[in-house]
């Protein structure tokens, strides 16, 4: 079943400086419970599609459809869970009240709230700070909370922007497979950021490359490794055979801009 | 105009596209503000029926009507809603035509407005336009000085503990004197001193509106995050360039809505000033005048001058944060 | 040498102030060989303050308050007394049933403040009457500037002057009948008002008593033109009136109005109006205006040669 | 001689009040060092120059005329301040927050609303004192609604602009979250507004207690700051005045004091607060 | 000769919440012209570290020397490019104007300036942006960008904070290479922090790593490699030796906490 759908999709920004075309002809399918992993040099438009989906930002052209609405309707339906690419934690609420507002919002009751906020700090090692304001925190510990915070609810869809990035490599290593384990639990689908190709590989069912100026698919790679990915999976040669692949759309999509 | 130099077609297409975005801009802005100014208008006139009704129903009792209560000792006490139901005739009829109305109809204040300002050669003592411009120069001087004096105050206050822990709190504790109250003696003292005319009313006007300047600017000088003041740091930025480059852009939203609230007391403060420099001319002589013989029409008319002119000088503001905000690239 | 001289009214330009500015525009200063300024006054100026500044050389003031500015310590010296009666009163709702200032107990009077409070102070306390509301007192309310107060009912009586407020409740639509006034003068406790005053110290400078002999002479002149020609004075007022709010049916009416209480007086104080008005203000028991009668409060020279 | 000494003072004091700005202490020492140096400075000033009371008191006269007429000042106080400006100031700030709730909730009524509210709210004091008491009679109800209409603005314009300053990732996230718009005001904008909107409470403190004042100069009862100040300009009682005035600046330091106060529990995260003892 | 030298260092943060160890015991030296790179786990001090050598925050304990001075006075030589964690460009400049800012403080003439923000523009690829406001780049770009700032000017202490976090590989290989390039051409002292072992390795001549709660130098190591580093040389034993002590050291600090 197709729960994200694009056709076409096109999308410019009108600065005073003239436009800029984010998106080209993006023609992409996802089904429900996929994982996708989305790679590409910076500036590629990564953010902007995700953006799109998240009814964040409008496309010039083209057709998108989230669960078969529109992506704001999607969004109404409280349909997502998005991390952004920096953290955006609200400095007048500690860090386990910034992990509990989304639940809240969606009215969830205050034990609940509470048993989930702590199992998510949990999760990304943060329960001690549970009572600290943001600017008390690492950068990369603002980044886990915000991770913990996409976590706390149980949205359809999570996209993830470029979440590791800020994290040493064995933090890194723990979360892919923590989420890893909630996706294969929760069978979310999951549409994820990333620059690192081994993490794209070891993440995802789907590998899509992206290429810059204007942002187009250089490459979509259906992932022929198993759901269960033990971490030294990523020694075997399908995975690097895989990896291998990423790296050359990568280096095509760039040479061709 | 004919030899009207040729411009550049570009230049034409930008002038004309500029003109349609005006427009464009007045439509979406006009709908909701007619919209809410027609609710105004019509709650306005009924309100005038309780207002006035007490002179409605005297009006009719001494033109020979039989009104309830008979005598006018017994009204005293009603309300005006009460005496509307008590003589609906009489309080309906003459709500909107009376000369000394607690509440003036619309139309007589528009009426009065037009008399006052297009029906009258703009050098007439009459003419509202020039009382109004009596009071905008002390205005504007005294709103120049007011957020020049904030501002300054404000990055003192910023930059030196000792003038935050001390000039702040008598800063405030200035504002808290009623201004009506001293502004006399500051006339007098000026006066006594060889200064008359514009500056004293603008001294007055500038110490009611450097008040929320120095305010709004103390906070948006703190409001930089703390790694933009660090990277200032690391350059060993001197503290002027820190306010040049990072504190003083960074007020900008703050500085603009201080601006707002100044110029309106600015205003205010150049029509108290002339009260106590003998109420000759200004929008404050004509409130005086009119409040002095009980000209309710003429007051309200004088009012609204003097709030088409603050909102005047309010969206002259709005514009320039429009612009300055556009020019730095912060309106997203 | 100096002609210069600057006039501090107590009131915005009216047709009360007429005779100083028939004197500027016919000239009579301009052939003293002055230069005459007129300041206007308004709700906010204390002459007395303005002269105590140096802003004027000469104020109007009505003598309770230059009196009682005199014993705060500000030594002013009464030069010329154009207005030799009051007009001065109290207007009343007929309807209230008010026949007698015995029936103020338990009504609400509007008064003016800013040192014009004095003469009904007085009045009350030779009445009897205490000011603090209650039952049995009446209960004063400081009037703003106009007659709002009685056509809103907000008040039983309120503060008039013959030459303007109490035109101003019939211009209103209110017919003279369903009106009780009380003149102070009928009262017997008028106090005089609109004088010219000096500082004390500046009288000791023959120079400046010589510029004063002349400024009264030429006012007085004014004065006495003004009486004769209503409708003329007026339509001066009219145009040094720079606020354009007055009409001139009003301005006719006050000029009417005030040269019944100008006529007579050459600008010589009457040293028994003088007496009236300080035996007045000490009669006031609790509440005393002055302490002790005034030395040196008004002095003859100015007007003695002005009238030569 | 007598500008040298007034002068010399100056800078010993103010060299001393330097000199403490590094003690632990100087948070209250700081301010009443000054205040002290101004007093100082201006008994010197009235004394050497014989400025006369009538124009200026020194403020020995006033401190004797305070000690003098303390049960009166305290009955204006109550009638000005506790009645007419607090009043005014609670309906005030309410109404001008509210509207501010209003104009950020539909786009309808910002474009309306803001500039028919930011007209009427321009209305002089002088001007709308008079019709005030004309409809609300000379009691503090009418002072009251001075001060309403007197901080109605300032507390607008701040709300309005506060509710607009978040920025955009902040907004991004409470539309992933289909946040209603209540909800993005109630979590969000309302917090966010908070510095801004306390810039416009601390202006209203300050100008309700303005208002309170100069509304009486246009017609009360015989009781008030306003009325006091009024009465006895006009009775050259300038040191009762003036301690009218002190009981004025008193009162609205202390106000401001308690909001600022507020500001710093409730706005502890913005920079400006953030790391100031 | 040393340029750093750090003796028994220790910051406490005082929050509401109790006091927060960030530092302890921190005794490091760095001489002239070394490039040092600090790899460690999320929260470990590695920024705070950086912010004490660049006098933006103040030891609790312990000595720290720059070039013989204080922090504070080296800082006040202007001796120091920093690259923070995260962009902080100014909004209201656009991307070329940020980069002249520094210049523009440090009394550039206006040729220089341009000259050098074209030069450094074009290191990281962000020729066509110059005209640009922050928010109209993406993530990677705005961080370019930052780096480009950081190098435009000539301190002699490079401060750099995860700098190339939200890079993809291709360009973060190349701004590796271009990094090594610069430093081996002006020999400044750079400080660098990374969450990747293979970049510290590649880059360094000392890394150093840390491990957690209160943030305590775990190993120090002499990186053996040439100055001269083809990119290839990540795949020679040498390299992965280090790396093997690097991931070790970690993993031990890591289990240590
Ligand atoms: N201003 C502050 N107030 C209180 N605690 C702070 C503050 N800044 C940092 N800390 C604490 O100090 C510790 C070290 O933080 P630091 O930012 O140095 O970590 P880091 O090594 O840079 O981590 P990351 O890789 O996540 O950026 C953390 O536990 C953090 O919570
Ligand atoms: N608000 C905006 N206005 C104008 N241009 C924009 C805006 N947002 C993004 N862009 C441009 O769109 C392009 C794609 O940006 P996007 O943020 O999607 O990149 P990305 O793939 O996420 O890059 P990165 O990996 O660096 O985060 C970039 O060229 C950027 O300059
Ligand atoms: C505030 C104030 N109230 C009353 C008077 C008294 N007064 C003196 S002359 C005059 C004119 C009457 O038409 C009036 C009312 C004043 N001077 N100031
Ligand atoms: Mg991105
Ligand atoms: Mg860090």
């Amino acid at each position: 079943m197709t729960t994200i759908s694009a056709q076409s999709l096109d999308l410019t920004f009108h600065t005073g400086d003239g436009p800029v075309q984010a998106l080209s002809d993006i023609t992409l399918d996802v089904a429900e419970g996929e994982f996708v992993s989305f790679i590409g040099p910076s500036g590629c438009g990564k953010t902007t599609f995700l953006r799109c989906v998240a009814a964040l930002e409008t496309p010039t052209g083209g057709t998108l459809t989230v669960k078969g609405m529109t992506p704001d309707e999607a969004r109404k339906a409280r349909a997502y869970g998005y991390v952004f690419q920096a953290a955006g934690l609200y400095p007048w609420r500690t860090i386990g009240k910034n992990i509990t507002l989304p639940l809240e919002i969606m009215g969830y009751s205050k034990s609940e709230r509470q048993e989930r906020m702590r199992r998510v700090l949990k999760l990304v090692e943060l329960e001690k700070f549970a009572n600290k304001y943001p600017w008390q925190l690492s950068g990369g510990m603002q980044q886990r909370a915000s991770i913990a915070r996409a976590l706390s609810f149980d949205a359809e869809i999570l996209l993830m922007d470029e979440p590791f990035g800020a994290l040493d490599e064995i933090v890194r290593d723990r979360l892919n497979e923590e989420l890893l384990a909630l996706w294969k639990r929760t069978n979310k689908t999951t549409l994820f950021v990333t620059h690192s190709i081994p993490e794209a590989v070891y993440l995802s069912t789907k590998i899509v490359v992206m290429s810059p100026r204007p942002g187009r698919i250089a490459d979509v790679i259906d992932s022929p490794l198993p759901r269960d990915r033990p971490l030294d999976i990523r020694d075997t040669p399908e995975f690097l055979a895989v990896a291998h692949r990423v790296r050359e759309g990568l280096r095509e999509g760039m040479e061709a801009a | 105009m004919t030899d009207m130099p040729l411009s550049a077609p570009g230049a034409a297409i930008g002038r004309s596209g500029r003109v349609a975005l005006a427009i464009r801009g007045l439509r979406h802005q006009g709908g909701p503000i007619l919209a809410v100014v027609a609710v105004l208008l019509a709650l306005w006139y009924l309100a005038c029926i309780p207002m006035n009704a007490q002179q409605s129903v005297l009006l009719a009792e001494r033109a020979g009507a039989v009104v309830t209560p008979a005598t006018a000792a017994e009204r005293r006490d009603m309300g005006g809603l009460a005496l509307t139901f008590a003589n609906p005739g009489p309080a309906t009829s003459s709500a909107f035509a009376q000369d000394r109305p607690r509440l003036p109809a619309p139309h007589q204040v528009a009426v009065e407005l037009w008399n006052t300002t297009i029906g009258q050669s703009i050098t007439s003592k009459r003419s509202l336009v020039w009382h109004a411009g009596v009071t905008l120069a002390p205005t504007l001087l005294g709103f120049l000085i007011g957020s020049v004096l904030g501002t300054l105050l404000a990055i003192g206050i910023v930059h030196s503990r000792v003038m935050d822990l001390s000039v702040m709190p008598w800063a405030i504790a200035s504002q808290t004197i009623p201004i009506l109250a001293i502004a006399p003696m500051i006339i007098v003292v000026l006066n006594s001193i060889g200064i008359q005319g514009l500056l004293p009313k603008a001294i007055i006007s500038a110490y009611l509106s450097f008040f929320p300047v120095t305010v709004g600017m103390v906070k948006g000088l703190r409001a930089p995050a703390p790694s933009d003041l660090d990277l200032m740091r690391t350059w060993n930025a001197s503290g002027l360039r820190t306010l040049v480059s990072l504190r003083l852009p960074a007020s900008l939203p703050y500085l603009f809505a201080s601006l707002k609230v100044a110029v309106a007391a600015s205003l205010v403060g150049a029509i108290v000033g002339e009260l106590p420099t003998g109420a000759t001319a200004g929008l404050g002589a004509r409130l005086l005048a009119g409040s002095y013989y009980g000209q309710t029409v003429q007051i309200w008319s004088a009012l609204f001058g003097a709030a088409i002119v603050a909102a005047g000088l309010v969206a002259v503001i709005a514009l320039t944060q429009r612009a300055v905000l556009s020019r730095m690239g912060l309106t997203r | 040498q100096d002609d210069a001289v600057t006039l501090q009214l107590q009131w915005v330009t009216q047709a009360q102030f007429a005779g100083y500015y028939v004197a500027q525009e016919k000239g009579y200063y301009e052939e003293e060989g002055l230069d005459v300024t007129i300041l206007p006054g308004g709700p906010d100026i204390a002459p007395p303050q303005v002269l105590a500044g140096g802003g004027a050389d000469a104020m109007l003031n009505w003598m309770p308050s230059a009196l009682s500015a005199r014993e705060k310590g500000l030594p002013v010296v009464n030069i010329a007394q154009p207005f030799n009666s009051s007009g001065l009163m109290l207007t009343c709702w007929k309807d209230t049933g008010i026949e007698g200032p015995q029936d103020f107990r338990g009504k609400t009077i509007g008064v003016w403040f800013f040192g014009n409070e004095y003469p009904f102070l007085s009045w009350m306390s030779q009445e009897g009457i205490p000011t603090d509301g209650g039952e049995e007192g009446v209960t004063v309310l400081k009037q703003g500037f106009n007659v709002d107060p009685l056509l809103q009912r907000q008040a039983d009586c309120i503060s008039t002057m013959t030459y303007n407020e109490y035109g101003q409740v019939l211009d209103a639509g209110v017919s003279e009948d369903e009106l009780t006034t009380f003149r102070y003068e009928d009262q017997g406790v008028a106090t005089l008002e609109d004088g010219i005053w000096v500082l004390e110290e500046n009288l000791e400078d023959p120079d400046f008593r010589d510029k004063m002999v002349r400024f009264v002479r030429a006012s007085m002149k004014g004065w006495k033109y003004a009486e004769e020609n209503p409708q003329e004075a007026a339509e001066i007022v009219l145009e040094n009136d720079e606020t354009g709010a007055q009409t001139e049916a009003h301005q006719v009416r006050m000029m009417t109005e005030i040269a019944k209480l100008t006529a007579g007086s050459d600008g010589a104080l009457d040293e028994a109006d003088y007496q009236r008005t300080v035996d007045t203000l000490l009669a006031g028991g609790s509440d005393p205006v002055i302490s002790a009668a005034p030395e040196g409060a008004w002095t003859s020279v100015i007007t003695d040669e002005a009238l030569q | 001689m007598s500008g040298v000494l007034i002068l010399g003072t100056w800078a010993a004091l103010w060299g001393l009040n330097v000199a403490l700005a590094g003690w632990s202490a100087a948070r209250w020492a700081s301010p009443i060092l000054f205040g002290v140096t101004l007093l100082i400075l201006w008994e010197l000033v009235v004394r050497l120059f014989a400025v006369p009371t009538v124009i200026l008191p020194a403020p020995s006269q006033i401190s004797a005329a305070i000690a003098a007429n303390g049960p009166t000042l305290w009955g204006d106080f109550v009638q000005t301040v506790l009645k007419g400006a607090l009043t005014g100031w609670l309906i005030g700030c309410a109404a001008g927050i509210g509207a501010a709730l209003l104009v950020a909730r539909s786009d309808f009524l910002r474009r309306g609303l803001l500039p028919v509210g930011n007209f009427v709210a321009a209305l002089p004091i002088v001007g709308t004192a008079p019709i005030l008491v004309m409809w609300f009679g000379f009691g503090w109800e009418s002072k009251a609604a001075v001060v309403v209409l007197m901080v109605f603005f300032p507390v607008l314009v701040n709300a309005v602009a506060g509710l607009a300053d978040t920025d955009a990732m902040q907004r991004d996230l409470m539309r992933t979250y289909g946040a209603t718009t209540g909800q993005e005001l109630r979590y969000l904008r309302a917090r966010a507004a908070l510095p801004f909107v306390f810039n416009g409470l601390k202006i209203a403190t300050t100008l309700a207690l303005i208002g309170a004042i100069v509304a009486e100069f246009f017609g009360s009862p015989t009781i008030g700051m306003g009325f006091r100040i009024s009465t006895e300009v006009g009775r050259l009682n300038l040191p009762v005045v003036w301690a009218s005035i002190v009981v004025a600046a008193v009162a609205g330091s202390f106000s401001y004091g308690l909001i600022a106060l507020l500001e710093k529990r409730l706005t502890f995260w913005h920079p400006s607060q953030r790391g100031r003892g």
